[in-house]
């Protein structure tokens, strides 16, 4: 696994809004390697959503700019004219938006738009493409598929919208897999069956994954890596296994405390990060996470930190990491569990 | 018949068959002469249907069906030409002229004004004989005229077994041109009539010889007057009715067509005598006074070479046979000042007088928005009435509904047909002075004779003012110069024309 | 932040809880819409929601689940009679919901409010989210237009979210924050009952946890009633004081939340249960993996509804239809199994 | 669905049993009569008073009626008061050339106005859109009969290179029949098209930036395919009812144009009929377009259902 | 959970806002390029109709048969009509009834069509009715109901106004609907029934300004045509009363001098594509304003505005 399917330096999204400018993601560099599947977890609002997005260059031209580099197969994917990124475009790269209604056609079939994709990349017939549609949807375990197809997005509840969208974005078996959220509208049962999917494409055709999702559960199970996303940049990457041992951040150590657990107590409060994400209007200058954060001192209000790599997977954006995880060390119960 | 702008003279003795197209304004409701007052249904019937008598080209009667005819004070005897095959095959006897005139007279009002109590009879088969109630001075001018309510003969077979008001829609007649078929809205089709028997003598205005030079004559109706201008322009139309005069400049440019006039209508404007302040002679009299008749004249008819300042009652090429000298000294004159003493006379004081018009006929509104403003600068307070011509047709009628109004009349062949003296028309003509004169002329015991009181009628016509002539209007056709011929005798003339195209 | 503690345990209360909705033998069917050219074929149905009953108390937390297309979300809105119900009743301060229209409709809507599980398409796009907020206030005439704007910003902060968001487009939101949108306008009418449609399922767990903290908090300060439909088991279980398991149409367990975790019967739940995923690396549970062909709300399977993938399944799940019954206090079970 | 339709053809009753009452008072009320055209200008009164006698207008109106909607009733429209034929074979032997012009004006339309206005709902605010609906304007503005004369001038009189009017049925050629049509259908269809590509655009304008339409783009569907194959669908339920109701009034009679270009289709032979107070005629023609704009908002309605399976029309 | 501020800071921040916001309209409005244009443009013409006929130095009527059909020169700017009466008076006469006839239709049939689209589209019983009625209103030809119009109430503006009126809003009732219907099914309005809106909130403050768009679109088309048919109707004395002079008429007059008097046809022409393209880029712009997507496309990105990106809150 040396390969680098996609490598992502110093992204930026800018939005030009009427309330001003907005930098959503905001300098993110990472990389997927082939047949890796990168989990992508942060705050709601940090930007996970506009950085899977701007890799297929995919907001309104005029209203958006890009900065940085996604290379992919060597090429750029910025610099791309419209031709080429089409090419890329769900034949390489293909995604699943986080909010299936809306993003499904309310006047095609969803038989249809599976077929398309298939008609589009794979010089399918029509029928066959139709044929294999059928077969995509039995497969992410929507029943009765043949008559499915035949529906319309208003018709099938959230968890079968969300699956025809795994569908479409399986149906041409990418290179790379960009899925946002794809299965917060499923139920545990269906969960597993499309996560099993996903694990046996992944190692099938060595696809790789860019997994978005609030479900550490799910990141455990699924992912190799994973990046943490906080205020359009990334605080933390580390392994899977890293992460859940020794989160380095701030932020991530929150994060994992807040999961409710299955065997919790259920009558007390969950635990939560203190404060609220300021709007992109108004980040702060410093370490953006400066303001909840517990060690917070004048350094993090005065100046962003660097990227620290720890270890050869794990690289952390804090001043401080160091020190909190040797004030941790004695404490011992901070990120665990039981 | 004057050939104004640019007629070259036209190719005789050309080519004949193909076909003639000539778009006219409007359709005729029937072609049915009897039973409708409309122009151009007779202008087209014409072709197929004929009429015992006719005009040449000094307007001197001329039989046509007739072989001769005989007037004899209170009786004429018509001779009618052997071997005149009907469209259907049957030939022409008395009994067809007998069944044909016995219904004009009692259906078209024409032949019910001059012809009140007369009756024709059947003498012997190519004779028949009509015998009226009294001299009648204008009858043979009558029933020459074809311009209107044309006394038309059609086989008595035809007649037979309907009620005499009813319309006959077997169009069969003796002209040189047959009905073939007529597409409603669209066209009239007429096919040339191979055992047409024409007369011997040579063609003299619609007298003499007739035959059909081409194969196919085509009445289109093209209401759009611009239309109309394009079609013969472009050549799609050989010929052309009632052509606006705005657009002479278009049609004269053009080699390919030669644009033609003949005087045809009177602009008068009908004072309502029934009802309201022009029921006072005073009142008439000041409108008189405020009206600029050429101004009026200019913009009904544009071009001073398209309209004439004609005093009298008659058109102005009528002036041969009708003529006087009476109203030509004041015709011309304008006196608002006058105008206003003599409305302040009638008792007018300032209520609003409803001059009523309709913007089908231009002519009309053009000529009733310039008296509008003439007669508010005499002071008084005018509202122009617009309705669509129906909408005006039925208001006209109806005393309480306009005080003025402008309409233009077609010139009819002898003064006592002219419609403002009858007591029914728009305006309601009823004084008891008239009566005597019309009596006068049509009972003189000739034409001659009349034309002595035609100056009475126009003494009167002065000084009661039913109606008040602002003048004569030309009507402007035009044809291709592909065509040997074009004439408007009474309207346009398709027999003895070729079509070189 | 505290960890606070509610007084007493929820269980406990339970009996003596008044009923505040009770739904009885709902049932939505959807007709399935034919070709033009099919007009001699049968009209057939999905059946979404089958014969349907449970009844919510006041001020306890009902969380339903089940798998995806059971019908969860169908329940949730007939019981606003957003769309028609087919058959049923939903008693509402003795008042059948379905039965009402106009006015008194409206009323009872104040009092029952609803997050939708679609959340981007349920803001109209082209008002500005303040104006969103603000409407169900204007609607049941709350306060002054100042007092209005002040009432939004403060649930907007409530929610999570910044007073600069007051002015912005739906478009302009990430998923999480368009679903704490949607939140905050059902809770600004400080509704009764609230029905919840996977209202934290794109959410970051930290504010996911302060949701549902703000859920809680709520709760126990205004006595309401929560129907929280979810698949997160765990986000169900930290809330709910009952559980009902919704398969293929039909109410297939209902049980107070930790008797269902501790001792879930039916097959369906047992399978549920086991497939959660658990947040720690490297450890992997055992699962019951349902087995054969997925069963279409079109022609749901005879008998029980679940018999073509129940590991126990016996002949007679195929022919009869299990009547649902009580095993313990409050757990309600439809299964053969469980018969005598 | 069946049954949707089925009571949309039976409200056609109902439907044209008001509108022939509606009709018949406006007609009643309407000044002028029949006889008017009938017998011409110089016709006396008394002439008048036989020919409405003839014509049975003279009866009470009520009773004019009873006797004209029991025939109405089994199809019998009567027979025109001007025309030598039925108003079943009046309406018949005009509704050809109407047709002809109607369907080729609103293909000039579609090929127009489709194409522009989805390039200037993609490009918009450039100049391109601008321009475009620049002349969209014009079409808007610019009176029919304008467009129509300068077209006959330009075409027909000095390039001379199409009949500048008239009509010929199709049995006369193809190519004869429809070089008569060429010019209305341009002046009809550029005005139409000027409606058409303004609502395209501003109907694609709401969808161009919905998520399905990143969606498709996302999927690598070529910009060509994403307007054509997934926007428009979503736009066009505007637009259709756009081009049905311009359809809908070109099959109904294009009044001026048709007097321009001298095409006797429906509407000179609505125009004729009014100037001719042809009462059975005008009755018959509004029963007629009724039913043809009823049957057309059924298609219409059953399309909406076809491009959009979220619109329900039939009651639950 | 920590409370945002008081509620002190909160209607602070309020106003604060509130003020931003209020900048942000004004900017949105005055960058607006249709908006401005179509403002300017209808200004123009309202000046033209109220002012313009104070400037002139002819009448209306003042006709000079004699001068009939000049081309514009220095006295007569625009030429004469076919009366002799000067071209620019008359069109400056003309502007107030030919601009208040077109504004009136327009605003009526879209008001009137507005509501009966809206409601049949909300109301499948309604629907039925409304749709039928709309069916055999677009039946009756317009001219015949102008002249029965003008016989029953007599020769006025407000007739001519009345059965364009009808004529038209079908048009606009048809095109409402079709949008509406669309509208109607998504899950927004379902979310607003939820919270107990009535009908009629939902109506006209969620379902209409979404179906702006192509009403806009309907209306200045109708205002363009009403203008131009007046016209006709007013050869059917039921139009603006005759002599009168409104742009239509003028142009009707210039019809059948087409050929040699192009002024005739051309200025009122002309000022009728004005006022449409007025009337339009207000609709337009209006609808901008209510478009979340709507930014100018010329992009401004500039250094000034990324230097701005690390501005602390
Ligand atoms: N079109 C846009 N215009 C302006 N701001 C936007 C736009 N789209 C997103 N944003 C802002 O960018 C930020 C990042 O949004 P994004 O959708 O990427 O979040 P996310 O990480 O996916 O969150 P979630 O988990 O809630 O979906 C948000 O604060 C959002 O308000
Ligand atoms: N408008 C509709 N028309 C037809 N069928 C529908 C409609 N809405 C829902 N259904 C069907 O009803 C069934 C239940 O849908 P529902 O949305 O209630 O499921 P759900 O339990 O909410 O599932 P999920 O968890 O996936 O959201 C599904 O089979 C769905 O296809
Ligand atoms: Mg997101
Ligand atoms: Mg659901």
């Amino acid at each position: 696994m040396t390969d680098v399917l996609l490598e992502i330096k110093n992204l930026k999204t800018h939005f030009y809004t009427e309330t001003g400018h907005v930098t959503a993601v905001n300098g993110v560099s990472f990389d997927v390697k082939k047949g890796e599947i990168v989990g992508v977890v942060g705050e709601s609002g940090c930007g996970k959503s506009v950085m899977s997005q701007t890799i297929l260059r995919l907001f309104e031209e005029g209203t958006v700019e890009y900065e940085g580099e996604i290379n992919f197969n060597g090429k750029n994917l910025l610099s791309l004219n419209k031709r080429q990124i089409n090419e890329v475009r769900g034949n390489d790269i293909s995604m699943i938006f986080q909010d299936p209604l809306s993003t499904l056609n309310p006047v095609h079939t969803v038989g249809r738009q599976i077929a398309e994709s298939i008609i589009l990349h794979q010089n399918a017939s029509k029928k066959e493409a139709e044929e294999k549609a059928i077969e995509l949807l039995r497969l992410v375990g929507i029943p009765s598929p043949e008559k499915r197809a035949k529906e319309y997005p208003h018709n099938l509840s959230g968890g079968m919208r969300q699956r025809a969208m795994i569908a479409v974005a399986l149906a041409c078996r990418p290179k790379l897999l960009i899925a946002d959220e794809p299965t917060t509208a499923l139920d545990v049962t269906i969960q597993a069956q499309i996560l099993d999917l996903m694990n046996n494409l992944n190692e099938e055709l060595d696809m790789g994954i860019i997994f978005i999702t609030h479900d550490l559960g799910v990141v455990a199970d699924l992912c190799s890596r994973v990046v943490v996303m906080y205020l359009g940049e990334i605080v933390e990457e580390a392994s899977i296994e890293e992460l859940f041992e020794r989160p380095l951040h701030p932020y991530t150590q929150g994060l994992i405390k807040s999961i409710p657990q299955l065997d919790g107590d259920r009558s007390a409060m969950l635990h939560t990060i203190e404060g609220t994400v300021p709007p992109l209007t108004r980040v702060p200058k410093g370490c953006r996470f400066a303001a909840r954060c517990p060690f917070a001192d004048e350094q993090c209000i005065a100046s962003s930190p660097p990227v620290t790599e720890y270890t050869a997977t794990q690289k952390v954006k804090c001043w401080h990491f160091e020190e909190i995880l040797t004030k941790q060390e004695g404490t011992a119960d901070v990120h665990t569990y039981n | 018949k004057d050939d104004k702008a640019g007629a070259d003279s036209p190719k005789k003795g050309t080519t004949s068959g193909g076909e003639l197209k000539v778009a006219v304004p409007s359709e005729p409701p029937t072609l049915d002469t009897h039973v409708n007052t409309t122009t151009i249904s007779s202008n087209i019937a014409r072709n197929i249907f004929e009429t015992l008598l006719t005009f040449d080209s000094k307007g001197e009667i001329q039989p046509m069906l007739a072989e001769s005819f005989k007037e004899d004070g209170k009786t004429i005897e018509f001779k009618l030409r052997k071997g005149v095959k009907f469209h259907n095959g049957e030939e022409l006897k008395a009994k067809d002229v007998v069944a044909s005139m016995n219904r004009w007279i009692h259906v078209s009002s024409s032949g019910k004004e001059t012809f009140k109590d007369a009756n024709f009879s059947e003498v012997d088969e190519y004779t028949v004989l009509l015998e009226m109630a009294q001299p009648t001075s204008t009858a043979t001018l009558v029933l020459a005229y074809s311009g209107g309510e044309a006394p038309t003969i059609m086989p008595a077979s035809i007649l037979e077994g309907k009620e005499e008001k009813e319309r006959v829609t077997e169009y069969i007649g003796t002209g040189p041109f047959q009905f073939k078929d007529w597409k409603q809205n669209q066209q009239i089709h007429m096919t040339k009539f191979e055992d047409y028997s024409h007369r011997d003598e040579p063609g003299d205005g619609l007298a003499g010889k007739r035959e059909a030079l081409v194969d196919d004559l085509y009445i289109i109706f093209v209401p759009d007057s611009s239309t109309r201008v394009a079609g013969i322009l472009s050549g799609e139309y050989d010929a052309g009715m009632e052509l606006p005069i705005d657009n002479v400049e278009q049609l004269k440019a053009n080699k390919d067509v030669v644009l033609k006039s003949v005087p045809r209508e009177l602009l008068l404007l009908y004072f309502n005598k029934k009802e309201g302040l022009f029921t006072n002679q005073a009142a008439r009299d000041a409108v008189n006074a405020a009206v600029k008749k050429e101004d009026v004249l200019k913009a009904a008819f544009v071009n001073p070479d398209y309209y004439k300042t004609n005093h009298h009652v008659m058109l102005a090429n009528q002036e041969a046979q009708w003529y006087s000298d009476l109203g030509k000294e004041e015709y011309g004159k304008q006196d608002a000042e006058l105008a206003k003493k003599l409305f302040a006379e009638a008792g007018y004081n300032g209520e609003e007088i409803r001059l009523m018009t309709s913007r089908d006929y231009d002519h009309m509104y053009n000529a009733s928005i310039v008296v509008q403003e003439q007669l508010k600068k005499a002071g008084v307070n005018v509202k122009l009435e617009v309705y669509d011509w129906p909408t005006f047709s039925e208001r006209r009628n109806d005393p309480s509904a306009f005080d003025i109004t402008i309409i233009t009349n077609k010139g009819k062949v002898e003064p006592t047909s002219l419609v403002w003296s009858r007591p029914d028309y728009v305006g309601w003509t009823n004084n008891e002075k008239l009566a005597p004169i019309t009596s006068k002329i049509r009972t003189a015991p000739s034409l001659d004779d009349a034309r002595k009181y035609y100056d009475e009628l126009q003494a009167f016509f002065l000084e009661y003012k039913p109606a008040i002539k602002m003048g004569d209007g030309d009507m402007l056709f035009a044809g291709r110069t592909s065509l040997s011929q074009l004439e408007d005798i009474d309207g346009l003339v398709f027999w003895n024309v070729s079509n070189s195209k | 932040m505290s960890t606070l503690t509610i007084e007493s345990s929820n269980e406990q209360q339970l009996e003596s809880k008044e009923t505040l909705l009770e739904i009885k033998n709902v049932k939505k069917f959807f007709p399935v819409k034919k070709g033009l050219l099919e007009f001699n074929k049968e009209q057939t149905f999905v059946q979404a929601v089958n014969d349907v009953s449970f009844s919510i108390l006041k001020g306890e937390t009902y969380g339903l689940v089940g798998e995806s297309g059971c019908g969860k979300s169908t329940t949730g809105r007939t019981l606003l009679k957003l769309i028609e119900p087919t058959e049923g009743q939903a008693i509402y301060n003795g008042k059948d919901i379905f039965k009402l229209s106009g006015q008194e409709l409206r009323k009872v809507r104040q009092d029952i409010q609803m997050v939708f599980q679609d959340p981007y398409s349920s803001l109209n796009p082209r008002k500005r989210i303040g104006k969103t907020l603000e409407e169900p206030l204007i609607i049941h005439n709350i306060g002054t237009p100042k007092e209005r704007t002040e009432i939004v910003m403060e649930i907007l902060s409530k929610v999570g979210l910044q007073l600069e968001h007051y002015y912005r487009y739906p478009h302009e939101f990430s998923g999480g924050q368009r679903q704490r949108i949607g939140l905050a306008r059902a809770l600004i009418l400080n509704p009764k009952l609230l029905i919840m449609d996977e209202p934290v399922s794109a959410l970051d767990v930290s504010i996911q946890s302060q949701i549902l903290n703000l859920l809680k908090t709520i709760q126990a300060d205004l006595d309401l009633s929560y129907l929280f439909i979810s698949h997160d088991m765990s986000v169900v279980r930290h809330v709910s004081d009952r559980i009902g398991v919704m398969y293929l149409g039909k109410l297939v367990e209902e049980a107070p939340t930790d008797e269902l975790f501790a001792n879930p019967l039916h097959p369906y739940t047992q399978a549920l249960l086991s497939a959660v995923p658990v947040p720690k690396s490297g450890e992997k549970k055992e699962r019951i993996i349902l087995k054969g062909e997925l069963p279409s709300p079109m022609n749901p399977p005879s008998g029980c509804v679940f018999h073509t993938r129940c590991p126990f399944a016996m002949d007679r799940c195929k022919l009869e239809v299990p009547e649902k019954k009580a095993v313990a206090s409050g757990h309600q079970i439809a299964c053969h199994l469980y018969d005598e | 669905m069946w049954s949707y339709i089925i009571k949309r053809l039976l409200s056609l009753i109902p439907v044209l049993f008001i509108v022939s009452i509606v009709i018949f008072s406006i007609i009643h009320l309407t000044p002028g009569d029949p006889t008017t055209y009938m017998l011409g200008e110089e016709a006396t009164p008394e002439q008048i008073a036989d020919a409405k006698k003839q014509l049975g207008l003279d009866q009470p109106v009520y009773k004019q009626y009873f006797n004209w909607v029991k025939k109405a009733a089994v199809g019998d429209l009567g027979s025109s008061y001007h025309m030598n034929m039925s108003v079943n074979e009046a309406i018949m032997s005009h509704i050809g050339p109407t047709l002809s012009l109607a369907i080729l004006a609103e293909i000039v339309a579609l090929c127009i106005a489709i194409p522009l206005g989805i390039i200037a709902a993609i490009k918009r605010g450039t100049a391109t859109d601008q321009t475009v609906m620049g002349f969209s304007l014009l079409g808007m503005a610019i009176p029919s009969f304008l467009l129509a004369l300068f077209l006959v001038l330009l075409i027909g009189v000095k390039l001379q290179w199409l009949p500048v009017a008239g009509y010929r049925p199709l049995d006369s050629g193809l190519w004869n029949h429809i070089k008569y049509l060429i010019m209305p259908a341009i002046s009809l269809g550029s005005i139409q098209a000027a409606l058409i590509a303004r609502m395209t655009r501003s109907s694609m304008l709401e969808v161009l930036n919905t998520n399905y339409i990143k969606m498709a783009r996302a999927k690598g569907v070529v910009e060509r395919r994403i307007i054509y194959g997934h926007a428009l669908q979503n736009a066009f339920l505007p637009i259709l009812t756009v081009i049905g109701i311009t359809f809908g009034g070109l099959v109904t009679g294009a009044v001026v144009t048709e007097t321009i270009f001298n095409i006797p289709g429906i509407g000179s032979l609505i125009i004729n009929s009014v100037a001719r107070r042809d009462y059975t005629v005008i009755q018959g023609i509004v029963l007629f377009v009724t039913f043809v704009y009823v049957m057309l908002n059924l298609i219409i309605d059953i399309l909406y259902g076809v491009i959009d399976p979220r619109v329900r029309l039939e009651e639950k | 959970m920590e409370n945002i501020g008081s509620t002190l800071t909160l209607s602070e921040a309020r106003r604060k806002l509130k003020k931003e916001q209020q900048q942000l309209l004004k900017k949105r409005f005055f960058s607006n390029y249709s908006m401005v244009i179509g403002l300017i443009i209808v200004i123009f013409l309202m000046l033209l109709s109220f002012v313009g006929p104070y400037l002139t130095s002819f009448g209306p009527l003042d006709l000079e048969v004699n001068n009939r059909l000049q081309a514009p020169n220095a006295e007569h700017l625009l030429g004469t009509d076919n009366f002799g009466r000067d071209l620019l008076t008359r069109i400056v006469f003309g502007a107030r009834a030919s601009i208040s006839v077109g504004l009136s239709i327009a605003i009526i049939t879209s008001i009137v069509g507005l509501t009966i689209g809206l409601y049949a589209s909300f109301y499948k019983r309604l629907d039925q009715i409304l749709m039928r009625i709309c069916d055999g209103l677009m039946a009756i030809p317009g001219i015949l109901l102008a002249i029965a119009l003008m016989a029953a109430l007599g020769p006025k503006v407000e007739n001519v106004i009345i059965a364009l009126s009808i004529v038209f809003t079908p048009y606009v009732a048809r095109i409402v609907r079709s949008a509406a219907l669309v509208v109607r099914e998504q899950t927004y309005i379902e979310a607003m029934k939820a919270q107990g809106a009535s009908s009629t909130r939902i109506i006209w403050l969620h379902v209409a300004p979404n179906i702006l768009s192509p009403l806009i679109v309907q209306a200045t088309f109708i205002f363009a045509d009403s203008i131009i048919t007046e016209a006709a109707l007013s050869f059917l004395g039921a139009g603006i009363p005759a002599p009168a002079p409104s742009w239509g008429n003028i142009l009707y007059d210039g019809k059948l001098v087409i050929f040699n008097a192009w002024w005739m046809t051309v200025f009122p022409g002309l000022l009728i594509i004005i006022a449409v393209i007025g009337l339009n880029s207000l609709g337009d712009g209006l609808r901008d304003i209510m478009d979340p997507h709507y930014k100018k496309v010329t992009k401004k990105r500039t250094k000034s505005i990324k230097g701005k990106e690390e501005i602390v809150g």
